[in-house]
């Protein structure tokens, strides 16, 4: 485990992030105040942020799960988190981007690849010169992940690769991908993962999805069409694909759980500055009690889940199985979000529907972290299996 | 479908109007929601039925056919399309309105003829020396109006007024919803306006109780359609080995949904008989409102949850509902003003 | 009160009901539920108003009266009592399944004379060769019961029989609610049966429809009771220098449980009446009787909130609905069973 | 802050309990297991757990919130936190009556009573020989804890305190009371703190409330007729009573929270329990989807809801202020207690109602900690206040 080196010293003692921590939070409250200005414009444009991408990897952002021997900070989960939840607080599709990079593909790069496959991408993947995408769904797998069609075949030094990956975001900007396929007949032990160039003859990117949210990150097909993939792009072993997928989904929840928090905080903030706007010529407070309850609740359980998000990263950072954790940390974190956002155009009223305010656009975002790596319905089974009959 | 033992002539509207939504309406929905084109030609082909004058008095050249086929032909509508839904109950205000107040233009609203639009006290107008100020930051139609229907304050009583459409001030909006009925704020800077004569206050809460009961049933229509959806897709979509229907977990959340917007409708049913019977229906009206509203967006949430990741999707109906039902619910001064009302009047 | 257009028969019944549970049983309903002392003369005297024969037909010699009154009636009794209310249901769905199987018992039960309870298919009793074997663990009226109407399982296939008293092996239970309602766990133990004629299922099925209305009825005038309690509570109730009633929170809450109650109980009321048409309204029964507690036991834990201490206090109604509430969810196969019906019928 | 001498070391790094807490936490779970197995047995007959609280008392639970210089162990609200979420998991009765002993009424003298005072009670209070309770409300007083009427008037050396003091716990079992009594007209400034003892002419209890829950923890009315309180029984300074009540709340509303995680656990395992034993003959679960979803969110919310109790538990042990957090706590752990216990009967059928199982009991306590010491409503509007205009 190359990120667990941040392990070694506590990251939150007593509930209060470590130092270095706070200050590299900072560092991306910085960011996001000099970046992310424009998120409404390219949601409405659903215009693919690259310049604040560009921006964030310029900053390092983008290796933030990545050794540093491989050219990384190896600053691990829990940071990674704290970077997203402010990211996404501001603008979610830059938030997934970022999210899907660190936490689905430089994760798993990390801790599956042997040294010359990391010493192969990495230089293009902590530079943003790459970006990359992680391409397990299919028209007819999603939340049934091993129902996967795709082939890969074995004829002599490499596999041929075909099948059609579907809601693959960054699908059309990423010039890598992590792509699951079928060796193997076997519904689980059949799967291996394997790296993708985008350049390679075969693959091209096929529909882009129209979206409720996340409107300016690229949800696309990928289509393979009889790729070759050379051998020495196999990542671990034939068969572990499967292995690979659900670990690294457990550190893709938590990316999304930091996405949900940055979005339920946004909500709640907006809610928050609502409150404090309603005053008499007093100055005394005219907000309604309701509205008052429910801005308690929903920043009482801000609280509650971010130490549930935090907690899970940690635990994964120092290398402890975290699938439990994780889902609870995704279930509870995507629902507060949308919740909040409903809660934000409830009590904006005009002003939270009409576009004046981000409220409308929160809600639309807020949506997609109930569904995508892993739905509540099946993070919720996840939880219920870890806890009645622990394995 | 319904148990609302209509009359005939109640029957036939309900019926057409169910029909054109499922046949004509139905067709173009999505399409003109995700590049915000305005329901025009459902518009005049609600005009071409006559329906816009369901709720006028014959004596003023209306139908009379009162509440209770106007919400069972809106829950027909709101199923299809909750900006055409919205745009009919507006219209349908302006024409309540006029009749009331004995106005000249009534003729051309009923008949569609005029497209109008309403913007109620809820936006806080203010009319003086026959001049209106103000803006209202979100009126369904206002886009394409070509006259308003405004209810605004003098000298701190209720008035009514019309105001030409070149008189006004409109910036179209990125609504989060109703992206076909040409949503708009609207300045009114000091423009000229027609007032109305008669009991503007008593006109206004039959307005009011119009759009709460229409609102209300366009919410049952939609949230019924969600499950509906989701029903479909549940059935069709494999996941484990089996359809996701033969998941309880699925099941059971269109079962919650179905049971909500179930008393809903009945609800709404309660509202429109006591309204056509001469009886106060308000807090029914505001009841059915708030629980049909909450019950199409819990449906159309699930129904999304259900569909997965195309549910995201606008290729599939269901997040439009959702989108809908949230605009649906801030609008004629949302549900913070409908729960206000409805505590004054039962526990002051 | 209602808007149910009772024939003048029907309006008697509701009205006298309405008048003995108002002026008889809130009397003594807080005393005898603190020490769970069996509701007997609130029990005779629903005999002596001749109200267990309202749902037999009149070739029977019962009122044949129908749901409608029968809802009606049982949310006036609901609003005071529902250990009442449920041993009013047991008695009813006894004289019904009596009457279905023509059987000679029916009209003990039917005068009161006998007093009877139910215990139905969920408890999984299995008949062999006419004696009953098995455990209900929870038959509200067991305790004082002389007769037991039993639905059990033959070969697989449903059947009623009755069994004394005498037979069976009935131990009280200390349960969360219904305690004026001698709620016991009935042991048979082999107890001999007598095997009633006639299609069980049928019987079996109305019996049914007869708790999930009856039910829905109480928990709606339970809920109307919790909000009418947590009213009078704030309207008296200093805090802050002003009394509850005028914090807006507060009034949020019960206008809230009142639209709850109030979908229940249009729902109920659909339920009824298509019963008495003679149509299916299984499926607005079991919706009305899940919304009905759900709401219920919401308006109690509210009204429970808003009394503060008080209503942490045996002194005050709203605890005892609190409990009421959720021990009628469990009752005839509980919440769940409900849900798993209608996914069933709605969605199979 | 004679309590904070914990606080230099941290109690919970990187989301885990200190070694020593841990240890303690087995310690009060080997007392549960010893002496509170009749816990039924005292709500059927509302009999007092007094032989519980004796064994606790031997133990020395009652002296973790006193300094050792007065001859407790100075653990903290962190540690009794732990303590009580593990007892209120099986009694909530006798879980109620070491919250208030330790949190309101040892907290309460160890911060503002000079060192005379502690000298004289706690020597007493820590052995248990005393039980102590704690006077705020009063008839026309619960909420709105500044419209108290009770009076003391200065008599020379002494004041003479007359009033009803009502929903007192442990009202028929304590030995001191700490009663809040008006020594001015002024609302808020007006208040004043002082320790009474049973013993004293005109102390006497009055009417018992007999309840839907708690059943074995008395609370009663404590009426007050001119007893002579010495000078030296004031506590701090004249009108520093509501400064003391208020302070105090924010302790005692971390042991009310802790009593609800305690209860909110115990029904989270009845459903456990309930989900693992449905199994087919093949031993698969055939629990249902619903159930496993249900247990899965109040799984991750009993989670959550801790750590935002312990966050706040910290502060308080730290000597920073945590009005808000404590609210946060106790608003949320309230209810998740009341949306457990609803829904272990609900999912336990006939068993959760019948009384069969401990549902229905859960079920009942819970209710009270929605109410007391702060009812859920002043919570919202104490987190609003704190957050919405931070003062």
């Amino acid at each position: 485990m190359t990120t667990s080196s941040v392990a070694a010293t506590a990251q939150v003692t007593d509930f209060l992030l470590s130092p270095e921590l706070r200050q590299f939070r900072d560092y991306v409250v910085d960011y996001t105040k000099k970046h992310l200005g424009n998120a409404a414009a390219y949601d409405a444009e659903t215009k693919f942020p690259r310049d604040p991408v560009i921006a964030a990897a310029k900053l390092g952002l983008l290796r933030t799960t990545v050794a540093k021997e491989y050219g990384g900070s190896a600053m691990g989960n829990l940071a990674s988190c704290i970077m997203l939840e402010e990211i996404n607080s501001v603008c979610a599709s830059t938030g997934v981007t970022i999210s899907v990079h660190n936490s689905l593909v430089n994760s798993l790069l990390g801790k599956w690849c042997n040294d010359a496959q990391k010493r192969r991408w990495f230089p293009k993947l902590v530079t943003g010169e790459w970006l990359g995408a992680y391409c397990l769904s299919e028209a007819f797998s999603g939340s049934d992940a091993a129902a996967l069609r795709c082939e890969a075949k074995k004829a002599g030094d490499h596999y041929v690769v075909s099948g059609a990956k579907l809601w693959i975001t960054t699908g059309s900007e990423a010039q890598l991908f992590v792509v699951f396929a079928r060796t193997a007949a076997d519904r689980v032990k059949g799967i291996s993962a394997f790296v993708v160039e985008k350049t390679w003859p075969g693959v091209s990117v096929g529909k882009k999805e129209r979206k409720l949210g996340i409107r300016a990150s690229p949800t696309t097909e990928i289509v393979l069409e009889n790729v070759k993939v050379p051998a020495d792009c196999l990542i671990g072993g034939e068969g572990q694909g499967f292995t690979i997928a659900l670990d690294t989904l457990d550190g893709g929840r938590l990316g999304i759980a930091s996405q949900a928090l940055g979005i339920a905080r946004a909500s709640i903030d907006l809610i928050r500055n609502h409150l404090a706007s309603q005053v008499d010529q007093k100055g005394r407070s005219t907000s309604t009690q309701p509205d008052q309850w429910t801005f308690a609740d929903l920043a009482a359980d801000l609280d509650a889940y971010r130490f549930l998000t935090w907690r899970a990263s940690i635990l994964r950072d120092n290398g402890v199985r975290c699938t439990t954790e994780a889902a609870m940390a995704k279930s509870t974190t995507s629902r507060l979000a949308n919740r909040a956002a409903r809660a934000a155009v409830s009590i904006l009223g005009l002003a939270g529907a009409s576009g004046a305010t981000a409220a409308e656009r929160l809600l639309r975002d807020a949506r997609i972290t109930e569904i995508y790596e892993g739905a509540t319905d099946i993070q919720r089974l996840v939880i219920a299996r870890g806890l009645v009959s622990p394995s | 479908m319904h148990n609302l033992e209509l009359t005939e002539d109640q029957e036939l509207v309900v019926d057409t109007v169910a029909r054109f939504a499922a046949d004509t309406v139905a067709a173009n929905v999505l399409d003109q929601d995700e590049h915000r084109v305005f329901a025009r030609a459902a518009f005049d082909g609600l005009a071409e039925l006559g329906v816009f004058g369901l709720l006028v008095g014959e004596a003023s050249g209306g139908a009379g056919l009162g509440f209770l086929p106007f919400v069972a032909a809106l829950e027909a509508t709101g199923a299809q399309s909750s900006s055409l839904a919205r745009l009919w109950i507006g219209q349908l205000q302006c024409a309540l309105l006029l009749e009331a107040t004995r106005s000249d233009k009534l003729d051309g609203v009923m008949a569609g003829a005029t497209l109008a639009s309403y913007a109620g006290l809820e936006h806080g107008l203010r009319l003086q020396h026959g001049r209106l100020h103000g803006k209202a930051s979100l009126v369904p139609g206002a886009l394409e109006a070509q006259l308003f229907v405004v209810a605004a304050l003098s000298d701190g009583k209720p008035v009514l007024a019309t105001v030409e459409a070149s008189a006004v001030t409109r910036a179209p909006l990125r609504c989060l919803g109703l992206a076909s009925a040409g949503c708009a704020s609207v300045g009114f800077d000091g423009a000229a306006a027609t007032v109305l004569a008669g009991d503007a206050a008593a006109a206004i809460s039959r307005a009011q109780f119009a759009a709460w009961v229409g609102v209300a049933a366009t919410a049952v229509g939609a949230g019924f359609a969600c499950v509906q959806a989701a029903r479909k897709h549940a059935a069709e979509r494999i996941a484990f080995g089996k359809p996701l229907l033969a998941q309880e977990a699925v099941v059971r959340k269109l079962v919650e949904c179905r049971r909500q917007s179930e008393a809903a409708r009945h609800l709404t049913w309660h509202a429109a008989r006591l309204a056509d019977l001469g009886q106060d229906g308000g807090d029914a009206a505001m009841q059915a409102r708030l629980l049909a509203v909450d019950a199409m967006v819990n449906a159309a949430d699930e129904a999304i949850q259900i569909h997965g990741g195309y549910g995201y999707t606008v290729e599939y109906h269901v997040e439009r509902h959702y989108r809908d039902g949230k605009t649906l619910e801030v609008l004629d001064g949302g549900a913070q003003d409908l729960l206000q009302r409805l505590a004054a009047r039962q526990f002051a």
